[in-house]
């Protein structure tokens, strides 16, 4: 618990990250960039569950496995998707959303 | 008097027709000829002996000529309306019959010569038989539609026929042209019936006609509905008389008439001269009683006047002409035009229905007399090859019989003392004198002019400069010559038939006599025209040249006729093609289809844009999804908090 | 097996027989065979009918009714009336006639034959179902095989063509599949359960505010099919790229689905509905009259002009239809048979002419005459007798109509009527520009001199046709009296 | 003085958010988002969660961001610029995505959070405990799942990262 900081403004901050993150994930149109978008977005609500967990439930430490958990998965997410990223570009030479519509209809 | 046997009449020629139609390619020319001839005189004795049957053996009950009807149901419209099919035996219709048998027996005769070699022999004289049949049904029907029925088919082998040298663009046009000026009229003739089958309910001429002796009046009653100020029935009167106008050729529905000469020579006798031509004369005299008697003769007043400037009109632009079979097509038109207003000026009764008579007599003399003409002028042109006064003259040396039959049929169009036509006219004029004056000298005119035009044609045929001729002209052979000479005989002597004893409007018969002024003026205007065409055009001289040069722009407006053909292409070509049909085309491509079109289209855009929305990318989903997440939480909050 | 049920087994068997041949010799001769039978059995079906009707005085004779969908109250049900009975009649004649036109089909023989009786079963099932639901399955399984048939076996611009047909076609289905179900929930209005039966409806007095709402989308629904204006576009388009056997049974056979749909569920079961909106759509039917004669003036491509001429024929159909007048009815199912006929001979014609020279541009055509005098011959015969020459059937439909439509006395109906009676001159100026153009005049090309003469085969196929019309036009008592006496229930809901 | 620390951390962290979404040079915005995690993880610092500030650090910091570095590197020329959405498209979204902020906001605000009090500071013994516990409440048996997730994670993106010579040395040149 952080002193003279109520729960309020530090959700308010992870909630304007979290909307920059979907403002980024949503305008980017390269792969990369839209990978940090969503890294954002996860950091905001991994942020929320240690804060809420802090902040309400302090002899519990639920939240704080949560986040734990999410980062493990966001790495792994991140490890494949640049993988992916990688492997596509050797295909078309092109990290670029627009690019990559091939299957879309 | 049994008349079953009559159905035969008409029966025959169709049989004819269906043999020589479907075996074309089978039968050798020689042999149709043949057959066609056979079948026909077969339908002309039957003719001839209905006729002295009906006249001097059977006809008469009371004093009063009786229609016989036997007729069998052909097609129900309701229990009352129906149209039936069968023969109707009455004066007109046998007069009719002696007509045609005997114009259609000599042109059959005189086709074998005239055709022969042609390489569609056979189709000719299917055609021929096809019309025979047509006509001899018409005359014979008993009811409106049953004339409407054959009036068609005649009008379409008129078109077949006209059209008969169908690789000839000029036939083809004039063959179109004939049908469709005169199924322009037709339809006025349709709209009639209707009318008629709707007002009075039925169909049957001897219903229509009826007349009740006590009151003088139509025994038939329609309710009185009127529009425009007419009742119903003049108004359908007027229309049919406009279908009777088209056939007949009257102004303005003429133009086909000149032009149908592009068909045989034999054909223009036939069809265009005797007996197609005349079927408005006929029809408006089968349905006189209903003409005389609704509304005064509002609608008769119409025919006289539409015959008689038809009449003058008609001899004007013959005056002109140098194509010989269309001076003689519209002489056609002047004399039918005299019939016309003949049947106009006519009243029921008596001797006061002379002009009846003398209509039906003058139907029956110039069919004979005209036919005459045709054919006398197909001879010639078969000897020269050509249709125009300007490669004729001096024939007479060439073409003794051909001469001499010409110039009876011209003395009796010209209504020459004694021939058959001094007879007809000469009652017409009576009839015209005793009712209306202004029409009567109008008749006059036209007598006078009919003159000048004929024997304008006579003396340029086979007077006049003596042509080079390539190949020295001769006489036809005896199978075009025989019917000459005995249309000729006809043509002298049928005038001297007691006409009225048979044909009258109220079928009693009565005595015509007769009237020597009146007959005196029209002999004398006839051979004033006579002497002047003698001046202009017995020798070679060019009086006629410097005449017309006097008359400059008439000379030019009676030569083109009046301009009549360019107004009506202007309306065709002009208005209906280019005016209406080409925008209905132009807007069914454009909007109607276009509208189709544009829903398909707008369709494909629209889903286009919905497919847009199903893009494959992330992003736009998530998008989609963060706006409907915060449109819902949106919602759920507004509705929490109220 | 009834006699009627038949006339759907028959081409079924056709077909299957057709699946086991090989190549277009015994392809064509399946479906000869099967053809014939077919017209053999309509044959016989008028004559059963004649005895029928003496001893049978129902609507329908040989009825039967066997339930196939219980939930929803489906049966297959049929039975005939005259009316039907001569438009089956017609079917046969036609099918039969097509399949010789199509005797020298190239591609796909076996496949063509199949989809053409499909069409030909769902044709016979439309005209004998007296279940609306039934019916409207036939309707679809008509519809459908025409987009393959002219999709495939096409010219021109084939796949627009086909699409736009069976796009308008299915729009038009999905606005009566709306009527239809319309007809089917206020069915019950008396009391009792739910049907799809004709006769049964028929009984019943749907709600006059359910009639007039459910009887424009009925009408549309079929009358899309009869081309009526403004909803035509698709016939001329379809014609001009359709093989010929299918523009004959197209025109000749198809369209007529519509006037009879009109009539005998649209009218029939919604009377008052029709009442209401006549005046609306009979202005729509004389406008089409007119204007499909004067859309065929124009154009130049021959099946076009067919294509608005059979605008204008069918128009005529519809109008008097529309009339409300018994004996404008018998006019309008009189020329539906006689269009049919005559529109079959007319692109059986054109299919011959096309074969031959390739070309279907008046304006490369002249003089064949000549060359074709057979072909030539009817021609001239067919062109006659569509633009109304007495002898023939079309006239004796066009008086009927024409009579009856004057039965109504009022200023409007009396105007259109008259227009209406107006296009016989325009049919005639349309016909005969044709005629003359074509066949008529000098030769147009040098290279038609020795075009091949007709074969046994064509001449058969337009014989057939030739026949009928000829005996409709000259003998038209027994056909207007069989149809007369099936109008009587009609005219009791109307009048 | 945490206060001022939370103000600044929020500050580096929102900005350098907004810097990364919208910079238009791919590596700069991934240094931007190293900022940002790195504030983040200051963040667990200043709540006592020190384990976790770690993980932040190594995970997000460490890893994450070298990864990307690293892919950056591979598929781009470090001057090249980012395209940009359109500008009707970035205001429409930032529009929603405002919205969207107002709407969590004021339903974050309208609810009362029952805030204990307490200044615990959390071990990574008690983590350690917590996470491998068998008992009711243990977190072992997704911790394995992870573990192996992880596992499949790396080998997934080895195989798929190494790829099949697809690409045929005719296609180069495409």
């Amino acid at each position: 618990m952080i002193a003279g900081i109520s729960i309020y403004e530090i959700l308010t901050v992870t909630t304007i990250l979290f909307f920059i993150g979907v403002y980024g994930f949503i305008t980017r149109k390269n792969l990369i960039s839209i990978l940090m978008s969503v890294e954002l977005i996860l950091n905001a609500s991994v942020i929320n569950f240690v804060v809420i967990n802090k902040y309400l439930y302090p002899d519990m430490l639920q939240g704080v496995f949560f986040s734990i958990f999410i980062i493990a998965v966001a790495a792994a997410e991140t490890a494949l998707a640049i993988s992916i990223i990688i492997n596509l570009y050797r295909q078309i030479a092109s990290v670029e959303v627009k690019d990559t519509e091939i299957m879309k209809y | 008097m049994d008349i079953t046997y009559t159905i035969l009449i008409p029966l025959i020629p169709l049989a004819v027709f269906l043999l020589l139609g479907i075996f074309s390619q089978k039968i050798k020319p020689a042999v149709s000829g043949v057959i066609g001839v056979a079948g026909l005189s077969t339908s002309a004795l039957l003719s001839f002996y209905t006729a002295y049957q009906y006249f001097f053996v059977h006809g008469k009950v009371d004093g009063v000529y009786q229609a016989i009807v036997q007729k069998t149901t052909w097609m129900n419209f309701t229990d009352t309306l129906k149209i039936d099919m069968g023969v109707l035996i009455d004066p007109i219709s046998i007069m009719m019959l002696i007509v045609v048998s005997v114009v259609s027996l000599m042109v059959h005769i005189y086709s074998r010569g005239y055709m022969k070699g042609d390489d569609g022999f056979t189709r000719f004289f299917a055609f021929l038989s096809l019309f025979s049949f047509s006509m001899f049904g018409l005359v014979l029907a008993t009811n409106l539609f049953q004339i409407y029925i054959f009036w068609e088919l005649v009008g379409v082998s008129s078109f077949l026929l006209i059209g008969y040298y169908y690789t000839k663009p000029s036939a083809v046009s004039a063959a179109k042209k004939a049908f469709i000026v005169t199924r322009f009229a037709d339809l006025g003739f349709l709209i009639g019936i209707l009318i008629i089958g709707f007002y009075t309910g039925t169909f049957d001429f001897e219903t229509l006609n009826a007349v009740n002796h006590e009151t003088g009046e139509l025994v038939l009653n329609w309710a009185s509905t009127s529009f425009m100020g007419l009742s119903v029935i003049t108004w359908a009167l007027i229309l049919m008389f406009m279908g009777g106008a088209g056939k007949s050729a009257m102004f303005p529905l003429h133009i086909w008439l000149p032009d149908a000469m592009e068909g045989p020579t034999p054909v223009s006798a036939l069809i265009h001269a005797a007996t197609m031509v005349v079927a408005g004369v006929y029809l408006v005299a089968r349905l006189f009683p209903m003409f005389y008697f609704v509304e005064d003769g509002y609608a008769l007043n119409v025919v006289a006047y539409v015959g008689a400037f038809s009449s003058l009109f008609a001899a004007i632009i013959a005056l002109t002409q140098t194509d010989i079979k269309r001076v003689l097509a519209f002489s056609t038109m002047s004399q039918i035009g005299y019939m016309m207003l003949a049947l106009g000026v006519s009243k029921y009764e008596g001797h006061d229905g002379l002009g009846y008579m003398a209509s039906m007599f003058h139907l029956f003399t110039h069919a004979m007399f005209k036919a005459l003409l045709f054919l006398g002028a197909g001879s010639v042109i078969h000897a020269v090859h050509s249709n125009y006064l300007k490669d004729m003259g001096g024939l007479r040396k060439y073409m003794p019989i051909t001469n001499i039959t010409f110039l009876i049929a011209a003395l009796a169009i010209a209504g020459f003392p004694l021939t058959s036509g001094f007879f007809s006219k000469d009652e017409i004029l009576v009839a015209a004198f005793e009712s209306n004056k202004l029409i009567y000298f109008s008749g006059v005119l036209v007598a006078g002019l009919t003159a000048f035009y004929m024997f304008r044609l006579y003396f340029g045929i086979f007077w006049g400069k003596d042509t080079k001729y390539k190949h020295a002209p001769h006489e036809s052979p005896i199978s075009m010559t025989l019917p000459l000479m005995i249309l000729a005989l006809i043509s002298l002597f049928g005038g001297f038939i007691p006409f009225s004893k048979y044909v009258s409007a109220d079928r009693a018969g009565f005595d015509a006599h007769l009237n020597y002024p009146l007959a005196a003026v029209a002999v004398s205007v006839g051979l004033i025209g006579i002497a002047l065409a003698w001046v202009f055009y017995k020798k070679e001289n060019n009086l006629a040249e410097k005449f017309s040069n006097a008359f400059g722009v008439f000379y030019k407006w009676t030569y083109d006729k009046f301009y009549i053909d360019e107004v009506y292409l202007f309306v065709t070509k002009k208005i209906i093609f280019n005016l209406i049909a080409a925008p209905i085309a132009w807007f069914d491509k454009k909007y109607v289809d276009g509208t189709m079109e544009g829903i398909g289209n707008k369709t494909v855009v629209i889903s286009n844009k919905i497919k847009g929305m199903q893009s494959g990318k992330i992003q736009d989903y998530a998008f989609s999804f963060i706006a409907g997440v915060v449109i819902l939480a949106m919602v759920f909050i507004y509705l929490w908090t109220n | 097996m009834d006699i009627l049920s038949l006339f759907v087994v028959v081409p079924v068997l056709t077909i299957i027989a057709l699946v086991f041949t090989k190549g277009l010799k015994q392809a064509r001769l399946v479906s000869m065979v099967g053809s014939m039978v077919q017209l053999g059995m309509a044959i016989n079906l008028v004559f059963a009918y004649f005895k029928e009707r003496a001893i049978n005085d129902g609507i329908m004779v040989f009825t039967k009714d066997v339930v196939w969908f219980e939930q929803f109250n489906i049966h297959y049900a049929i039975g005939v009336d005259g009316i039907s009975v001569a438009l089956l009649t017609l079917t046969a004649i036609v099918v039969l006639a097509g399949v010789f036109i199509s005797w020298k089909m190239p591609d796909l023989p076996k496949e063509f034959f199949i989809s053409l009786l499909i069409l030909a079963t769902g044709v016979y099932g439309f005209f004998i179902s007296i279940d609306l639901f039934t019916m409207f399955v036939f309707y679809e399984i008509a519809v459908i095989p025409m987009y393959l048939l002219i999709g495939i076996w096409g010219s021109g611009p084939k796949e627009y063509s086909a699409m736009k047909l069976t796009l308008m076609l299915m729009g038009a289905s999905a606005v009566l599949l709306v009527g239809v179900l319309g007809i089917y929930f206020n069915s019950n209005a008396d009391g009792g359960a739910l049907t799809f039966n004709i006769l049964e409806i028929a009984q019943v007095n749907i709600p006059i505010e359910a009639q007039k709402l459910f009887f424009p989308l009925t009408f549309i629904g079929f009358a899309v099919l009869g081309a009526l204006f403004p909803f035509h576009t698709w016939s001329p388009d379809g014609h001009a790229s359709a093989p010929t056997a299918v523009s004959m049974l197209h025109a000749g056979v198809l369209m007529k689905l519509g006037g009879y749909g009109v009539f005998r569920i649209a009218m029939f079961l919604l009377p008052a509905g029709a009442v209401h909106w006549s005046w609306f759509f009979i202005i729509l039917a004389a406008i089409g009259v007119v204007y499909g004669a004067f859309g065929a003036i124009r154009q130049t491509d021959l099946k076009y002009i067919n294509a608005y001429a059979s605008v204008s024929h069918l128009g005529l159909v519809l109008f008097a239809l529309l009339t409300l007048n018994k004996i404008a009815w018998n006019g309008a199912i009189i020329q539906s048979l006689s269009h049919g006929l005559l529109t079959a001979m007319f692109f059986a014609l054109i299919g011959m002419i096309y074969g031959r020279t390739h070309t279907r541009d008046i304006n490369k055509l002249g003089g064949l005459m000549k060359v074709l005098p057979f072909i030539g011959a009817i021609y001239v015969i067919t062109g006659l007798a569509y633009l109304g020459l007495p002898g023939f059937s079309g006239f004796v439909a066009e008086m009927n109509i024409f009579v009856g439509a004057f039965q109504n006395p009022d200023m409007f109906h009396r105007v259109l009527t008259i227009l209406a009676v107006s296009s016989i001159v325009v049919t005639a100026v349309y016909i005969l520009r044709l005629v003359g153009k074509i066949m008529m005049g000098p030769l147009a090309n040098e290279e038609f001199k020795d075009l091949p003469k007709a074969t046994w085969f064509e001449k058969t196929g337009i014989l057939l046709l030739l026949i009928p019309i000829v005996a409709m036009g000259v003998a038209p008592l027994w056909l207007s009296d069989m149809i007369m006496a099936s109008l009587e229930p009609f005219i009791k809901g109307v009048l | 003085m945490e206060k001022i620390i939370f103000y600044i951390l929020a500050l580096v962290i929102i900005v350098f958010a907004i810097a990364s979404v919208s910079s238009k040079k791919m590596l700069r915005s991934v240094i931007y988002l190293l900022f940002v995690l790195i504030g983040i993880s200051g963040i667990y610092f200043l709540i006592d969660y020190n384990f976790l500030a770690a993980i932040q650090l190594t995970v997000y910091a460490g890893g994450v961001i070298v990864l990307l570095i690293f892919s950056v590197m591979l598929v781009h020329h470090i001057e090249m610029e980012l395209e940009l959405a359109k500008v009707s498209k970035r205001i429409l979204v930032g529009l929603a995505s405002l919205i969207g902020l107002g709407v969590f906001l004021t339903t974050i605000y309208s609810h009362e959070f029952i805030v204990v009090e307490n200044y615990t500071t959390t071990t990574t013994e008690d983590i350690g405990f917590g996470l491998l516990s068998y008992e009711a409440g243990g977190f072992i048996l997704p911790f394995e799942v992870i573990s192996i997730l992880l596992l499949a994670s790396m080998i997934g993106a080895i195989v798929i990262a190494k790829g099949t010579k697809l690409t045929n040395k005719k296609n180069d040149t495409v």
